[in-house]
Formats: structure tokens, C-alpha cells, sequence
């Protein structure tokens, strides 16, 4: 029996010793053939499609049926991807249910608000917008850890109903805490961004700092997702307690992604702060939190262009039903409608656009209740000699 | 090294420009006031209008969501006042978009108006549509005439000069709040007063002009959201502290089922309100309730033979009156204000018109109108300096507004 | 007397939010899943309430008249609130029952806005208001007053949980609802129609929300599009508060938040130094579920483990 | 600290000289129900061990108490002499312990990969740099756990924000641990036999490779112990063997200690070393399976002729 013992644990060091070093694993006949593929892999890291989307989302305002029109919506959208990336580490990621994001976006535009706005009663500091980024990044993720705290032993649906009560707590604290957000009335006149004379304010400009700006994210994203702490999120939205069992830190996880998504949630506040130079708590409501839950659900929860066609359909079509190219596109069908005059849809469309709103999601989620882009695809992949 | 393949390389090379674009930011010139807080010359522009084209005027007013009651009225009342009317043989049309009465809507409203080759702008309607909007009007030369927008902030924005393009028909805050306070303390003999306000823009800002001027004790304050209907909390505090004026600072909507709980509650203190209760429909909802109720209204009157010849065209054209709504005659007035003034500046070129913008920006600031409340004419700021009384007062008597004399 | 008063108010407003929690409790815990649209199917029986006694006379009703005037729009307006569940559950829910857990969520807040924004469009945006047949006026001793509807609503409220009790415990669909809420997959090999039961769930939930409608309109006359949205909310924190899925926690947590909001917020005024007017109840409400949550976290009367995927 | 690759000799040399894994005076209440009724249980280093005993007998919740899913309500846990009970769960994996699960738990939605991956996860680099200590908000209150963490949040803060930082850099070394546990799972997944579905979706496997699966991903934090739950439950005399000799592998070549719940006998029988059997929360026998065979406690705690002996079953009930 004690022979026994001994060989095992002999056998034990020694299988530490190859999983340390990898070295054992060289002597594997595939091994070799693993790295070549690996190597090929890593070179495709960065590949065309996204490099293409890159190149025709910046190219977007030069297109001639782009006019200022559509690229101040594709501004809007662009804060709300950046909304929606953020969202999506928290729900889609981490299966954290929340419905009290808008808090983080608050947080984020009036944390630059009250620091730069002329019109700020306290705390005014002439902060300049792109030094606020990481200010507003810090302490948005303090408050999303803060936020956090409270809530980590609540499961699903009691989580929803706690997020929801953060947000609404965070907008009725800006309305009624006069003295630091100057209540309903508002700060305005809010600096737009400026480096070194440079003025952030044409559209096209606010659009390609916005294109980037979601690149960027989606880039860090797409690389937390595919590191251990993305791993870990997954695990914890697919069984807390199996991932608890298996290392995982679940407290230290779940704060992480609240913080994260916290961080990229006030930064969209910060670019909404810059970019309207006025904000006031009714642009802070419940309805924010839906919008961004619906964006992350309708395009498919954790993927990226989810997100980006989720905030093109639910932000950018309201507005677009209410374009006059609406009512032209739909006076084309006058020839086959009978009986109606479809040049007078255009005008009806734009007073129902919510009512369209609300029917276009159940129609999406019975369509594809997935989501449109389903199912994320898995992020670590084995290239294999075998090649399957 | 063969790990460190593109993605690593992307990963640094990201954290050091955002490092240089920190030391460069550090670096760079933070003196001087932001451009932003800089008054900026309006980018006025010369309109020509097409042979056969109409000149377009734009409306930016809610038109959807529970506020298209308020809105929707705005919206026709204004299109009243170019109906039938031609300048130079060029008739008028007008472009109504849905601001939503929020920050985002309000832009994306005056971006579709812009666009659409408007020489100026009906509204818009809420206080935070007009400050988000108003860079972009500015910049675009576009003046925007507002019936309703009452933020002390529209016409007084911080940290900067006035908006050059920006005007409002309707009166704000600042001087409705005193006449309120003075009503309560001279009229009502009040020593102490109960608010209640729309916990919003215009219910807090006109509370806070009235808290202000107020002389004697506000026994409490205590405010309301958007939609509510539940006032009995508030009511038993108002029984508790037996306040000898209450005063409301809010819309009809929810005056309707607070003034219903407090009178049915057996509470007869007297209830004092402002112009976004003075609405027929106030009277129509609450009944008996409302009777004695006094309210304000910052414009002179709303009588004489304009006024009753607008209530008369609403109605026809409608088949509603325009009293039911607030804000209808200041909508049609702005509406006229900017039909006049395109009358003294539009220039037939051959066969087009046209129109120099910063002419019509002149020709509005500088405009005396009659309108349908009354005499309206612009002080430098853009405030509405047309009356000689600017506060009148109402009380509720037989189911009807009735001047209050003194 | 302000506190009595103030008491009266918290469990009229709790009463509302309980019958409107029941709705939601029902549906969790046979479907796991959140009505949003629950709201506005109280909403939907407010409106029919109103136009039944419009149609009956409105404000010419007087004495005895009203009580069957009552009856009869509370009945219809549980008829038109069941059908509007029937329709949304048919087109917006069943076709999402195997789905995502969240898809049904999204389909929900979709039916939600839009019947919003139809009624809206309907009532250019307008409140209706009831008309006020209801006698006003109070009964009791002293100061100790309470309003003749405030009554009427409790006592009803009250009524209408106790049926909805024997109803679950004692009948057989009642028991069907159970057993399909405990184990659906077990409760279909038992030959429980579980469509038609998931369909009863729905229909007794949205009777509830509808009569709640004509007791809240009866009280408080002015009636809305977006009048259901906030005591939607309201009433789902309160099922929350009382443990999801539990009919029992429902009504406690229905009370509980009435209470909350009137007579929690004016006790802690009461401390010097603290001053909580009205604007800060919503605060109150929510700072207090996050608390009951974080030491119960599945609500009062929730089950005591919390795993639910 | 018990940092497992780190410090291999020292826990080996310990180990050689203790016990794997002791419990004493083990005990578990729910609301007035035993559980655990003072359970002595020593688990010898190198040993396959099976736990024993009738249904509802107390064996997954010695598990669970075991692995840190519930405080143990007294008694003591140590693994290789070190005091575990107390520990979160994921402190108690780090320290060594690692389990399956009765009902397969998976992470359905992640590939086979991603699983093993996770089990990987604390022998991944945070960034380019080792941090010493961690946060414990552990407590027997909620409350007062958050309060107890407070000094160490700066340092919990540092060491997130640094995991973001190498999650999105991916310094060398970050990729380098990676690409180590990528290896390491794969021949893992070798060594239980499931290569060629690593991008399988874990929900997608056969109920045999799922039991494979998780078998892999709980050897993936380097245990030195392993508990499992029924690990032949449902499976064909076929599949079961083959389980069978994968346990026996487990110990062989890898070196890790089992303590395995079963309720086939041949399995039990045939595999385990030493049995300790329960009922009712306590523990009624231990010793070789031959000793076992012949216990006479132990056959009516299976049969259940328990009128006849009276008190054995009736006490620890009240």
C-alpha cells in the first residue's frame, strides 16, 4: 500500500512537472502540426470582414445618400452600440440579467457634466472632455462595483427587479439632488470635446470618432471574452456553482463584469454629454435600460454585430419612419394599392412609429427568438492535425 | 518573438496612443474658454425658393407619446396661421417633426427640418429640446420662434451670449414665479404656502421662482412624476400642516386628480395655479372640484377680435376648440410673427423668392405683433416684452375662467 | 388623524399593487417568465370599466343604480383584460415557450409599448376620467375617518385574494395550475392539459389586473395610455418583494409597498433631520427591496433555495 | 497558502506523512434535519475510496460540505493536514479539491475545450505580473462579509483592473499560460478519451461523454483529491467498465486521490481500496470491501430489518 502511494505521487510530480513546462508534449507526433495550424490561426486574428465593415462604416459620410440627417442618427446609434457592448458583458456574457444600466450612462454623462458644464452648481472644473475619459471610465466601474455589492447573491429575475430599482434611484436622485445636478432643469451648454484647438463637433467627425471609439471596445471586448476572465463569465451565466467548484472566483467575476460594463456604459454617457452639450434626468429614464436590453436581446445576446444591427433597427428606424423618403418610398405603392392613398402612410407611419416599435419586437422574437446573429460562437478553438 | 504575433502587437500599440493622446491632451492648451462657451455668429444663409415650390417653415413639437395631447394642438394651430397665405404669389408649407420632447429628438427634429430647406421654426415646444437644439439652429441661420418653452434657461444660457436665433411667445419663469408669490402674499393674505410640483423642468423651475419671491413659510414641498394620479400621501400632509394657500406647479393632467383628492378630502384651502393648468380642460375634468381654483397666465389676455377669430378658425378647421389645449394662440402667434416677417424680407429673383435669412432674423427680432394673446415684441434676449400687464390671473367661477379683479 | 389616514392610503395603494402582483406571480411561477405587459392589461380594464358605466349612464348614475353599474364593469372589464391575456399570451408568449429566457421578456416589453401607444393614439393622448358615481364622504369614529371607495376598494381587494386562495387550493383547475407551475413535463404525463392551463393562468391573472382597473378608476378617476406602466413596475417589485410565484407573498408584497411609500416614508420624515417628501418615495420603495432582498433573497415568502437558471 | 503547482514537494512530502483528506466530527443540520451526524472520515493519499450507503444517507451533502457548497454547522475538514472548512468554493479548488456532479453539470453552452478550459482557469496568468494575497469577503454573514473585505478592496480593485489590462494586452506571458492550458486540456481530454470533439458544444455530447467530460474538467485544477459523484450512474455494464478503468488511471498515472460515491456494488467492490459507509448521516462502518461484505450493520442498513436492532436507525432521526 505504501509502495503504492509513493509511485503515485511520483507519477503526480511528474505530470506537474510536463504541465508546467509543456516539455513532455513536444515529443507528441501531432504536436508539430498543432503549431504550424496555430500559427496560421493567429495571422487571421484580425480578419477581412472586420477590416472591411471598418472601411465602409468610415466611409458612410462621403456615400451621397448619407446628409447630416442620417449620420446625427448614426451618431445616436453609435452611442448606443457602444451601450449595447456594454450591456452585452454583463447579460450577455455573464447571464447577469440587468435592467438598470441606464444608471452607468447617467453616471458617465453627468460625471463630466457637473465637472465641465458652466451651468453645474458645485464641482465645476472645466474638465476637458477627452481627459474626462478615463475619469468617467473609473468611476463608472466604482459605481458598477458599488452597484454590484448589493446584488451578488440575487439570481435572475430578483436581480432584474434590483438593477431596475438602481436605475430608478439614480434618476430620481439627479432630479432631487438640486445642488449637484441642478434637478430637472438640467446642465447645459456643456463643452463639446476640443484637443489642442480642435473642436469635436462636425457630424462626420462625431460619426468616425464614434466608429472608432466602437471599434475599439468591441476590440477589448471580443479580447475579455476570449481571455480567462471571459471564460469565467461564461461559466458563471451557465452554472455558478459548477464554476465556484472549479476555481473560479465568482465574486471577483461577477463585480468585474458589472464594472465593465459599467465602465463602457458611462463612457456612452460621456460621448452623449459631449455631443448633445445638455443633459437632464428625463433623458435618464427606465426606457434607456429597455432600449439597450432589447438592442443586446434582438441582435443576439453576446454577439457583437448584434449589437450594432440591434441599434440600427431599434434607434435608428423611429426615426428613420419619420424621413421624408418614408413617405416618397411608400407613395411608390400607390399604383398597386387599391383603394388607399399610400403617399399619406408616410405621415401616419411617423405618428404610430411606436406602435411599429413595439410589434417589431414581438415580430423579431417569434422570427428569431435567438436573437438575429444566434448563438456566439465559441471562442477557443483546437486546430487539429486531424482536421475534422 | 513568435507569441507576440499581430495581436499583441494591436493590444500595446492601442495603450500607447491612448497614452500619447493623454500627455498630448495634458500638454495642450487648456487655457482659454472652451469654443462652445463662446457666443458664435448664426451661419445665416440666403433661401431661394423654386418656381412652384411653397416656402417651408418648420414645426418641432412632440407628436407622439402621452404629451401629443399638448403637442399635436401646438402643431395645428400653428399651421393655422399660413393657411391660405401666399407671399409674392409663393404659398406656405409647413414640416412637422417629432422632437419627443427630449435632448435626442429635439436635434434629430432640427437636423430633419434643417435638411428639409426651412427659412425658420415653430418651436420647439420643451425647454430641453430648445437648449439641445439650439447649436444647431444657430449654426444653420435658422430662427426659431418657441410658443411654449419657459426654462429661464432658454433665453439665458450660461456660460455664454444669447442664442441670436432663438425666441419665445410664451413668458418664463422668472417672471411668472414673483407675480405668483406676490398673488398669494397681497391677494390670498397667505403667511404660509403647501407646493406641489411636476417633478420635471417647468414644474421645478416655476416652483423655484415662486419659492423664491415667496415671503412667508412654505410649509412643505413635495413633488410628483410625469403621470401620476395618486395624491392622497400628499393630500393627508396637506390636512396635517393646514397651509393657507397650495400651490400647483404643473399641467392640468395630474392638477385634475389632485385637486379632485384634496376636495374630496374635505381640505378648502385655496388653490393656486399657473398657465399650464389654465386649460379648459381642467375645468371639464374636475368639475366642481375646480372651482374657485386661481390661476395665472402670463400673457395679457387671451381676447379681442384675434383671439376670437383664431378660436373661430381652429374650430373649423379642427372641429375642436382651441382653448382645450395650452399653448394653441402662442403656437398660432409664433407661426404669424415668423409669416409676417418672412412678408417684409422674402424678394422675388426673377421667378424664385428669395429669402435672406439673416434679414428674417432681423425682421423677427424687431417685430410688433397683435396676436391672439395679445402684443408681442422681443427684448434682446429673445423673451416676448409685449405686455403691459404680463401676468393675468383667473379664478373658476360657474364652470368658467374669470379675470380676477382684485 | 394623519397617521390613520396615511394607513388607509398605503393599503388602498397596496391593494391595487397586490392585485396587479397577483397577475404577475401567477405567470412566473407556471412560466418562469416576466409579463411585462401586465401593466397595460390593468390599463386595458380600466378603459372597458370606463366606457361600460359611460354607456350605462355615466354621471347620471346615482343610489342604487350604481351597484349594479359597478358589478357589471368590473365583470366586463375582467372579460375584455382575459381576452387582451388570451391574445397576447396566443401570439406574443406561446410561440416562445422553449425559447431563450429572454426572448419572451422582449416580446413582452414589445406588446407593452404598443398598446401603450395604440391606446394613446386612440385617445389623442387624453385622459378619460370615470365619471364620479361613487358616494364620496367617510365613515368611522372621530379622527379615525376612512373614505366610503377607500373601503370599498380594500374590502374588495380583499375579497377577490380570498376567492382567488379557494379558488387555487380547493378547485380543479386550481389544483392544475399547481401542479403545472411545480413540474410542467410531470403535470402533461399526468393528462393535465398544460396550454389551457398556462391560458386559465393568464385569464385569472389579467381578471384581476381588470378589476383592479375599475377599483383604481373608481378611486382615482383619471385613466391613461401610460397609466399602467408605473403600477406595473410597482406591483412587479411587490410579487418580487414577496417572493415570486408565491400568491401569498404577492398580496404581503402588495401591501407591504403600499405602506411603504405612505406611512415607511412619513416615519422616517419623522426623524428629525430627515426630511423625505413625496418626490423621494420611489427611493424609499426600492432602497427597501434591495434590502429585503439581501437578506432574503428570494423574497418573503420565496422558496428557500435560490437557484433558478 | 496552498497554491497547488506552485508548491508540489511540499504538499507530496506532507502527504506522504498524513492523511489526504480527515473530517472530524463532521456535522450537518438543515432546519432540524441531520445530514451529517459527526462524521469521522480519513482518506488515505493514493487511495480510491468509495462512500457507500443507502439513499438520502448523506453522502452528496458530504460532498458538498467537503467542497465548500455548504458550512459544515461543526467538525472540521483538512486536506493533507491544512484546514479547509471555512474556505469559498473556488479556494477550496485551488487548494485541491476538485468534484463531479451526480446530475452531469456542464457548461452546455461553452465547447468541450472551454470546459476543460475553466477548470484551467487559475493556472492562467492574470497579466505580467504575480499578486500575493486575495480578497475573502467570507463571513458567516452576508453584511458583515462586505464589511470585512473593505481593507482588502484597493488591492481586489488593482488586481481586476489588472486582469482587464492582460485580458485585452495579452502580455507574452498571459498567452504563453494560456496556450499551456490550452495543451494540457486537450491531452486531457486525450487521456479521458474524447479527442476530435473539442468544438462540440458541451450539451451536444452523448451522456457518456459528458460524464467524460466533466471527469476532465474537474482533473483540469490539478486536485489532489477527486470526489465523485456516481460516476457509472446510467451508464451499460460496457460504458461503466470503461469508467471504471479511467478511475483507476486517475489514480495510476495521475496521482489524485479518489473518493467516489456509488451505488453499483460490483463498481464499489471491484475498484475501491477502503469503504466508508453511511446511514442516516452517520457513519455505520468502514474498512476493506471484504470487511465491508460482511457487516452486519451494513446489510440492514440496505435491507433494512431495522425493528430488530432497534435504536441503529430510529436516534439520529429525532
Amino acid at each position: 500500500m505504501r509502495e503504492l502511494q509513493e509511485g503515485a505521487d511520483r507519477r503526480l510530480r511528474a505530470w506537474r512537472g510536463r504541465a508546467a513546462g509543456g516539455a513532455a508534449l513536444a515529443a507528441q507526433p501531432w504536436h508539430a502540426a498543432r503549431e504550424r495550424l496555430r500559427a496560421a490561426e493567429e495571422r487571421t486574428r484580425l480578419p477581412i470582414a472586420n477590416v472591411l465593415v471598418l472601411v465602409v462604416a468610415l466611409s458612410l459620410p462621403f456615400w451621397p445618400v448619407i446628409d447630416s440627417r442620417w449620420l446625427r442618427i448614426l451618431v445616436l446609434v453609435g452611442i448606443f452600440v457602444v451601450l449595447g457592448l456594454g450591456l452585452n458583458i454583463v447579460v450577455g456574457y455573464a447571464g447577469l440579467l440587468d435592467l438598470g444600466f441606464v444608471a452607468f450612462f447617467a453616471t458617465g454623462a453627468y460625471t463630466y457634466a457637473i465637472l465641465s458644464s458652466p451651468a453645474s452648481p458645485a464641482l465645476q472644473a472645466d474638465l476637458n472632455w477627452w481627459l474626462a475619459i478615463p475619469v468617467v471610465l473609473a468611476v463608472g466601474s466604482v459605481v458598477g462595483v458599488l452597484l454590484g455589492l448589493p446584488v451578488l447573491p440575487l439570481r435572475g429575475d430578483y436581480l432584474a427587479i434590483v438593477t431596475l430599482g438602481f436605475g430608478e434611484i439614480v434618476r430620481i436622485l439627479l432630479l432631487n439632488v438640486v445642488g449637484l445636478t441642478n434637478g430637472a432643469q438640467g446642465l447645459f451648454n456643456i463643452p463639446r470635446p476640443e484637443f489642442a484647438g480642435w473642436v469635436l463637433e462636425a457630424l462626420d467627425h462625431w460619426y468616425w470618432v464614434l466608429v472608432l471609439a466602437s471599434f475599439i471596445l468591441a476590440f477589448a471586448v471580443g479580447r475579455m471574452r476570449a481571455s480567462r476572465m471571459g471564460r469565467a463569465w461564461e461559466a458563471i451565466r451557465e452554472d455558478e456553482d459548477v464554476a465556484a467548484g472549479m476555481g473560479v472566483n465568482t465574486v471577483k467575476y461577477k463585480l468585474l463584469a458589472f464594472a465593465m460594463g459599467a465602465a463602457i456604459g458611462a463612457f456612452g454617457g460621456l460621448v452623449f454629454a459631449g455631443f448633445f452639450t445638455f443633459v437632464n434626468p428625463s433623458s435618464f429614464t427606465l426606457l434607456v435600460s429597455i432600449n439597450v436590453l432589447s438592442i443586446v436581446v434582438i441582435g443576439g445576446m453576446g454577439s457583437t454585430p448584434g449589437v450594432v444591427l440591434g441599434a440600427l433597427i431599434l434607434i435608428g428606424l423611429p426615426e428613420v419612419l419619420q424621413f421624408d423618403e418614408t413617405s416618397r418610398l411608400l407613395s411608390l405603392f400607390n399604383p398597386i394599392v387599391p383603394f388607399a392613398d399610400t403617399s399619406l402612410w408616410g405621415r401616419q407611419l411617423a405618428s404610430a412609429r411606436f406602435i411599429v416599435f413595439g410589434l417589431m419586437l414581438v415580430a423579431v422574437m417569434a422570427l428569431r427568438p435567438q436573437g438575429i446573429f444566434a448563438a456566439a460562437r465559441p471562442q477557443v478553438r483546437l486546430p487539429r492535425a486531424s482536421g475534422r | 518573438m513568435r507569441a507576440s504575433s499581430r495581436g499583441v502587437r494591436w493590444g500595446w500599440l492601442a495603450a500607447v496612443a491612448a497614452l500619447a493622446t493623454l500627455v498630448a491632451v495634458a500638454c495642450g492648451d487648456d487655457g482659454g474658454g472652451t469654443p462652445a462657451a463662446k457666443s458664435a455668429q448664426p451661419g445665416f444663409k440666403v433661401v431661394a425658393v423654386n418656381k412652384g415650390q411653397p416656402i417651408k417653415i418648420g414645426i418641432s413639437s412632440i407628436l407622439t407619446g402621452d404629451l401629443q395631447a399638448l403637442g399635436i394642438p401646438i402643431a395645428q394651430a400653428a399651421e393655422l396661421a399660413g393657411k391660405g397665405v401666399t407671399v409674392e404669389g409663393f404659398s406656405i408649407a409647413f414640416e412637422r417633426k417629432d422632437d419627443t420632447c427630449s435632448p435626442e429628438g429635439g436635434t434629430s427634429a432640427a437636423q430633419q427640418l434643417i435638411n428639409a430647406g426651412v427659412v425658420a421654426v415653430v418651436g420647439p415646444v420643451c425647454s430641453s429640446s430648445v437648449i439641445a437644439s439650439q447649436p444647431l439652429y444657430e449654426k444653420a441661420g435658422i430662427t426659431t420662434v418657441s410658443p411654449s418653452s419657459t426654462a429661464v434657461a432658454s433665453t439665458k444660457p450660461a456660460g455664454r451670449g444669447v442664442y441670436k436665433t432663438f425666441f419665445r411667445v410664451t413668458y418664463n419663469d422668472a417672471i411668472q414665479g414673483p407675480a405668483l408669490a406676490n398673488f398669494a402674499q397681497n391677494q390670498l393674505k397667505a403667511k404660509s404656502a403647501y407646493v406641489v410640483f411636476f417633478n420635471d423642468a417647468y414644474g421645478q423651475g416655476l416652483k423655484d421662482e415662486f419659492q423664491k419671491a415667496f415671503k412667508g413659510t412654505v410649509a412643505g414641498s413635495e413633488g410628483f412624476e410625469k403621470g401620476a394620479t395618486n395624491f392622497a400621501s400628499i393630500v393627508t400632509n396637506i390636512q396635517n400642516k393646514k397651509p393657507d394657500v397650495v400651490f400647483f406647479s404643473g399641467f392640468f393632467a395630474e392638477a385634475v386628480p389632485f385637486i379632485t383628492q384634496l376636495r374630496e378630502k374635505g381640505i378648502t384651502t385655496p388653490f393656486l395655479s399657473a398657465d399650464g393648468v389654465r386649460d379648459e380642460q381642467f375645468i371639464k375634468l374636475a368639475g366642481k372640484h375646480a372651482e374657485g381654483a386661481y390661476l395665472s397666465l402670463p400673457s395679457p389676455k387671451l381676447a379681442g377680435s384675434v383671439y376670437d377669430k383664431f378660436k373661430a378658425d381652429y374650430k373649423a378647421a379642427y372641429q375642436k376648440e382651441a382653448d382645450t389645449s395650452p399653448f394653441t394662440a402662442e403656437s398660432f402667434d409664433a407661426s404669424t410673427v415668423i409669416i409676417n416677417a418672412i412678408k417684409k424680407v422674402a424678394q422675388k429673383d426673377g421667378d424664385n423668392l428669395k429669402i435672406d435669412l439673416a434679414k428674417l432674423q432681423d425682421a423677427i427680432a424687431k417685430s410688433e405683433t397683435t396676436g391672439a394673446i395679445g402684443k408681442i415684441k422681443f427684448d434682446a434676449k429673445g423673451d416676448n416684452a409685449g405686455g403691459e400687464t404680463p401676468v393675468t390671473f383667473f379664478v373658476v367661477k360657474n364652470g368658467k375662467f374669470e379675470a380676477f379683479k382684485g | 388623524m394623519f397617521w390613520f389616514d396615511q394607513l388607509i392610503n398605503g393599503l388602498t395603494i397596496g391593494s391595487v399593487y397586490a392585485l396587479i402582483a397577483l397577475g404577475y406571480t401567477l405567470v412566473y411561477g407556471i412560466l418562469q417568465m416576466i409579463n411585462f405587459a401586465h401593466g397595460e392589461v390593468f390599463m386595458l380594464g380600466a378603459f372597458a370599466g370606463y366606457f361600460v358605466l359611460l354607456a350605462v349612464g355615466g354621471d347620471d348614475l346615482g343610489g342604487a343604480t350604481i351597484i349594479p353599474a359597478i358589478v357589471l364593469a368590473m365583470f366586463v372589464a375582467a372579460l375584455a383584460s382575459s381576452s387582451a391575456a388570451v391574445v397576447i399570451e396566443r401570439i406574443a408568449y406561446r410561440p416562445l415557450r422553449n425559447a431563450p429566457r429572454l426572448a419572451p421578456l422582449i416580446s413582452a416589453i414589445g406588446v407593452s409599448v404598443a398598446l401603450q401607444n395604440i391606446v394613446l393614439r386612440m385617445t389623442g393622448g387624453r385622459d378619460r376620467v370615470y365619471p364620479r358615481i361613487f358616494p364620496g364622504g367617510s365613515f368611522g369614529f372621530g379622527d379615525f375617518q376612512v373614505g366610503y371607495i377607500q373601503a370599498f376598494l380594500i374590502v374588495a381587494s380583499v375579497l377577490m385574494m380570498a376567492a382567488l386562495l379557494v379558488f387555487i387550493q380547493r378547485t380543479r383547475t386550481g389544483r392544475a395550475m399547481r401542479a403545472v407551475a411545480e413540474n410542467r413535463a410531470t403535470a402533461s404525463l399526468m393528462g393535465i392539459d398544460v396550454d389551457r392551463t398556462i391560458v386559465t393562468t393568464f385569464v385569472v391573472g389579467a381578471a384581476l389586473a381588470g378589476v383592479a382597473g375599475v377599483l383604481q378608476g373608481l378611486w382615482i378617476p383619471n385613466i391613461r395610455g401610460t397609466m399602467g406602466f408605473l403600477p406595473g413596475i410597482k406591483a412587479f417589485t411587490a410579487a418580487v418583494v414577496g417572493g415570486i410565484g408565491s400568491v401569498p407573498g404577492a398580496m404581503v408584497g402588495g401591501f407591504f409597498l403600499g405602506l411603504t411609500e405612505t406611512v415607511g416614508r412619513e416615519l422616517l420624515s419623522a426623524i428629525p433631520g430627515v426630511h423625505l417628501p413625496n418626490e423621494w418615495s420611489d427611493v424609499i420603495a426600492f432602497s427597501l427591496l434591495v434590502l429585503v432582498l439581501v437578506f432574503r433573497p428570494t423574497g418573503i415568502f420565496g422558496e428557500r433555495v435560490s437557484r433558478r437558471a | 497558502m496552498a497554491t497547488s503547482p506552485a508548491e508540489p514537494t511540499l504538499r507530496d512530502e506532507a502527504a506522504t506523512a498524513m492523511t489526504r483528506l480527515r473530517t472530524r466530527s463532521l456535522t450537518m443540520r438543515f432546519e432540524g434535519l441531520v445530514a451529517l451526524d459527526a462524521v469521522d472520515l480519513e482518506v488515505r493519499p493514493g487511495a480510491i475510496h468509495g462512500l457507500i450507503g443507502p439513499n438520502g444517507a448523506g453522502k452528496t451533502t458530504l460532498f458538498n460540505v467537503v467542497t465548500g457548497y455548504h458550512r459544515p454547522t461543526s467538525g472540521t475538514i483538512e486536506l493533507d493536514g491544512r484546514r479547509i472548512d471555512g474556505l469559498l468554493r473556488h479556494e477550496i479548488a485551488e487548494a485541491g479539491v476538485s468534484r463531479t456532479f451526480q446530475n452531469i453539470r456542464l457548461f452546455g453552452a461553452m465547447n468541450v475545450i472551454e470546459n476543460v478550459l475553466v477548470g484551467r482557469h487559475s493556472k492562467i496568468a492574470v497579466a505580467g505580473v504575480e499578486l500575493a494575497g486575495r480578497m475573502r469577503p467570507h463571513s458567516d454573514h452576508r453584511a458583515l462579509a462586505a464589511v470585512r473585505a473593505l481593507p482588502s478592496a484597493p488591492r481586489a480593485m488593482l488586481h481586476g483592473l489588472l486582469e482587464v489590462a492582460g485580458a485585452i494586452a495579452q502580455p507574452p506571458r498571459v498567452r504563453q499560460t494560456e496556450r499551456a492550458a490550452i495543451e494540457h486540456c486537450a491531452e486531457l481530454l486525450q487521456f479521458v478519451g474524447l479527442v476530435g470533439r473539442e468544438h462540440e458544444l458541451a450539451n451536444n455530447l452523448s451522456y457518456g461523454d459528458q460524464r467524460r467530460l466533466e471527469l476532465a474538467r474537474a482533473l483540469a485544477t490539478d486536485p489532489a483529491l477527486l470526489l465523485l459523484d456516481e460516476p457509472t450512474a446510467g451508464m451499460n455494464p460496457a460504458e461503466s467498465a470503461s469508467v471504471v478503468r479511467l478511475v483507476r488511471r486517475i489514480r495510476d498515472e495521475l496521482g489524485v486521490t479518489v473518493l467516489l460515491i456509488e451505488h453499483a456494488m460490483s463498481v464499489v467492490m471491484g475498484v475501491c481500496e477502503r469503504i466508508t459507509v453511511l446511514d442516516y448521516g452517520r457513519k455505520i462502518a468502514e474498512g476493506t470491501p471484504a470487511e465491508i461484505q460482511g457487516n452486519a450493520a451494513v446489510i440492514e442498513a440496505y435491507l433494512g430489518t431495522s425493528a430488530a436492532q432497534g435504536g441503529g436507525r430510529a436516534a439520529p432521526r429525532a
